[in-house]
């Protein structure tokens, strides 16, 4: 079956964001993206797990994005508007999709 | 004196503050016990409901009072004024930046609607009655205070941190739209509508309160447990001196209002308590580089129990005495 | 009239409506008001539970109706039949493509359990007494109507839609299952059984109503604000007219017959409800290319508040009105 | 013997057992009915909770009876010396793997809190009062059989299993924790304290017990329907024998002990039935090589059904025969 | 450590179609995969939130499954026969696995 | 917008192990991980569903740790010494990543 090259970025964030990342993500042109829950982290701000948040506000989120090569710097820089002053990460892996239309 | 002590006493012995005791010991002996998020957030609806519906209810049958609005206003200007008076003790007791201090000042103007609800049970284990648009005043209580404490930033030069989502998302969160909804619905369909679900509302209300506590105190007990390093003792200090502080504005404000013995009570409490939901939200969205470890042990690890325990009885206390009831 | 008035007005003022629309109001004020997913699940299971126990113990006490198998298949037939209705109009009333009526005109055959019980808590409040084996009603009704919808489509020349895994999903999902399995629970325990768990099943069962009806709120309104964009008015016109449409079929039949008044009634709100859980996720899998928006805010976001705030009365008063009671 | 019959059909025919049956029914028709994992948890800190506070009020209200200590130590002989009588048992009647039967071991000499919530119902529907401390003697009889199960693999030359991550594990264990926790609590606000929270603890129970058992009988199906390959007819023999024989232990002691019929029944309770949450999970820790179908089918798909069915019944008449009540 | 050469495939789809998806893929020789639960997601049908979802039946999860790279082919093609009329997104990454024997 | 290279590394394991393993992640000195929930999945010891779990103690997690190339050996070891006599799978990818001094 016919694959094609395509981009996939993941970037984990504080919950409480996730609604401006995918405003900036749209705005960017991004044609799609997945959001998946996250149960607990590590990190320099130190660790932490869902069910042990205090004031059960600060969760975060991790948000799946497949865009063409030549889209990716455009997403990244509306990415990383967003997470700049706040902590996350973000990572990006060479992938294959199939039906690159959608993209 | 010894009023104080006998209620601090039975308010110790309550089943509620025994289940948030055990959950804060579970929590410091790293057992697993933990309420799901679902559980825990499906008790918090409930308890919202139940206070704002039988709040409603209470001002429909004892018709609208003209202190209300005065009340609220009050309310409004507490939650604005506070965090000016928690800035200025931080600057003096802490070395706390100024970022940090205005985050944790936020949390002192706004309110803890579990304090609020536990405040309320030991008044009518007491017998003592309370204007019922006191939820109301709970709900408008917690925003002003983080107005505020973005304005004490932005004096420091430092502006352009509210977008109008956060506005909505502040004004509209979750717990003051239940609060002020059920409150609504309890007025408008008054002691039926109660006949009609009060062995939901009412009958056990205690007991849920109960469970809800235990997971605070597995919340708090976790915090505490991986946090308290974050707190110097000027930091606790605060804590405990602020709640206190925050409840002689709200006896203050009570008693120039002429609330009832209740009444004056429970603005003891909402001044003397501390947000630990719609604040720290709205700080991790404005001022993220703002340490939560430090808020958040504060809020909930420190003052929430200290109020728990010793302020509620304290400040009935003290509220009686002061009404002469 | 006056009478439907009365009820009708009765029926908005209750603490279950007013809590939908509260859910209705937070959603569309983009409120983060929300009940975990969990939590709803657990409350659906509940009412299911309850509702089907109940009937179940209603005919243990009430013996068994000679009524019941023709009523079953009463049922069985207008939730067949009412699909040709639906499309008949939708193909009158809209530009929808073959596929998406089809799939809207699914979810009419079919039932909303939350209307059918929201509708007993309404007969109750009124003292109108019903079959209790209407539950197993709402249960027969639930699936024909999808075997119509793809019948319809595999006119239009495009079979092969069903297999067996989907077939079993359609008659084994959770909700008939609970509620038929709790039916036969409260038939065999009966009177006794009920006395056990009453305090559970019977006292708190409004309150829980009003939650859940909260969250349908929030849903349905949520709906209403990504999705009403997808509804031309010809759409929403149908959305409205063919519950009344349907309830007269289900008048018919009831009459027919010789159910009691609530019994007739509760064949009207089964015959005027759409269904939102079962039909949607078998469309999904049989039909993915109809468009869920429409047949989604069709159903949740126009019938069932249509149904819940001015259906009912209405239901129940042509209900009292012919048979005489 | 008619008196075992009668009990046994009554506990048949309660909603109880009728809601295990309809979840059992509906897993293995692969319905898709599911009770959330978040309800459920909820579900399980709400009957731990209320069963360890009628426990504690119990204690304060009999006071504490000088058999206490005596009755906590002889369940701890029992917890560790019943997986040396599994395990003998399962070296004869089957041909499980050294490691394997020591797992399965090890789910014997521990309890069931499900089993011994259902014998507590059971018990105050006959009217048969029983030592309120007998929630404690649960508490301690849920992690001695680990010990002793991991001692007869160490026996086999394979030793260095246990971590002190894994012994605060097994010791603060969610449900340990909060069911003693609950106990104290119980005891220390006594019949005031349940006079508060009684409409949530006593009035619902059963309820939600049916509920509860609704989904132990879906993950029990489930596990029957997924997994019942991995059981030989020896195994399942065993998983029908060894209640029997534990409850014989448990008989002896219950006598030797002068309990009260109820304490003697549950004791019986106690020792014929097997952990499913508690041991598995350390199992999966420290013997991650022994099979999980094998105990987990066994314990709550075997033991569990059979014990909450005809077990109870018959250990309650045995109780009941025997302390000549 | 040693390690070897694999493909890691990660399936977006409706929850309702996953025990499709799972029979096809066991059907296609696959020894194993992991389902991960979808918060919410946004593509060309629209933007989602589970929490949101009205009937919340239509929920998304995502399907990831490691394979040898000689059995990539075979198994998309059993995944493209369930997504085919559905919404969904198939993605391949190249990926390394410890323990080989197992895939 | 300036990338660096570095590996992700997925670890599926049972939820019970989890905490063990961050133990050990963080004496490798990882200095991050995420852990997703995990709704059910299928391998050599049969398949599972959350939901559907016997006793509701043998569910799994994911764990993601983004790492610079030169330490992802230590990773590995650490994390297989955790995971070796239990069920799971572990997966390395090449990824790039923002802000590169996070790692
Ligand atoms: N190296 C990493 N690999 C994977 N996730 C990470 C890593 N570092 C941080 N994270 C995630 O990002 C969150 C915030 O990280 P930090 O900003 O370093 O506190 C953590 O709680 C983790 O969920
Ligand atoms: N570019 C993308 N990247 C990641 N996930 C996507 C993308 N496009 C679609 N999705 C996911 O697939 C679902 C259905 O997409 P669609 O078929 O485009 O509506 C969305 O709700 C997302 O969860
Ligand atoms: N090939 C695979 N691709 C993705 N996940 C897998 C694979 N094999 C196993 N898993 C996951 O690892 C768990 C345990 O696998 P196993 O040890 O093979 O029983 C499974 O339940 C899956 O969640
Ligand atoms: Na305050
Ligand atoms: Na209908
Ligand atoms: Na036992």
């Amino acid at each position: 079956m016919q694959t094609h090259q395509a981009k996939r970025v993941e970037i984990t964030i504080e919950a409480i964001m996730q609604s401006r990342l995918s405003e900036a993500l749209i705005k960017a042109g991004v044609t799609g993206f997945t959001v998946l829950p996250v149960l607990g982290g590590s990190g320099r701000s130190g660790a932490w797990v869902r069910a042990g948040e205090i004031g059960r506000a600060s969760g975060m989120v991790q948000v799946i994005c497949i865009v063409r090569a030549e889209n990716v710097d455009k997403l990244i820089e509306a990415a990383f508007s967003v997470v700049e002053r706040h902590i996350g990460v973000v990572s990006i892996v060479d992938c294959e999709v199939l039906r690159a239309e959608r993209f | 004196m010894e009023q104080i002590l006998t209620l601090a006493a039975n308010n110790l012995l309550s089943p509620i503050i025994l289940s948030f005791a055990l959950g804060v010991a579970a929590a410091l002996a790293r057992s697993d016990l933990s309420v799901p998020e679902a559980a825990a957030k499906a008790l918090s609806i409930y308890l919202l409901f139940a206070i704002g519906f039988k709040g409603g209810v209470s001002v429909s049958a004892h018709g609208i009072d003209a202190k209300l609005g005065l009340t609220l206003l009050a309310g409004v200007i507490l939650s604005a004024a506070l965090p000016m008076v928690a800035f200025g003790l931080l600057n003096v007791m802490t070395k706390l930046s100024r970022l940090d201090a205005a985050a944790v000042a936020a949390h002192y103007g706004s309110i803890s609607i579990v304090t609020f609800v536990a405040a309320t049970s030991v008044l009518e284990s007491s017998g003592i009655a309370a204007e019922g648009y006191m939820v109301a005043v709970a709900a408008a209580m917690e925003a002003p205070a983080i107005l505020s404490a973005l304005w004490l930033i932005s004096r420091g030069g430092d502006g352009r941190r509210m977008d109008s989502d956060l506005w909505r998302e502040i004004l509209l969160n979750g717990s003051i739209v239940l609060l002020v909804g059920a409150f609504f619905i309890g007025w408008a369909t008054g002691e039926e509508g109660l006949a009609e679900i009060s062995s939901f509302v009412v009958a056990p209300f205690k007991g849920v309160l109960c469970l809800f506590l235990l997971d605070m105190g597995l919340v708090a007990g976790r915090g505490l447990r991986g946090r308290s390093g974050a707190l110097s003792p000027g930091v606790l200090a605060f804590g405990l001196l602020m709640p206190v502080v925050g409840s002689m504005f709200g006896l203050g404000a009570g008693l120039l209002l002429g609330l009832s013995t209740g009444g004056v009570a429970l603005m003891m409490v909402l001044s003397a308590s501390a947000s630990y939901i719609a604040v720290p939200a709205a700080m991790r969205v404005a001022l993220p580089e703002a340490n939560p470890s430090i808020y958040l042990t504060l809020s909930l690890g420190v003052t929430f129990p200290f109020n728990l325990t010793l302020g509620i009885p304290l400040y009935v206390a003290f509220a009686t005495a002061l009404t002469g009831a």
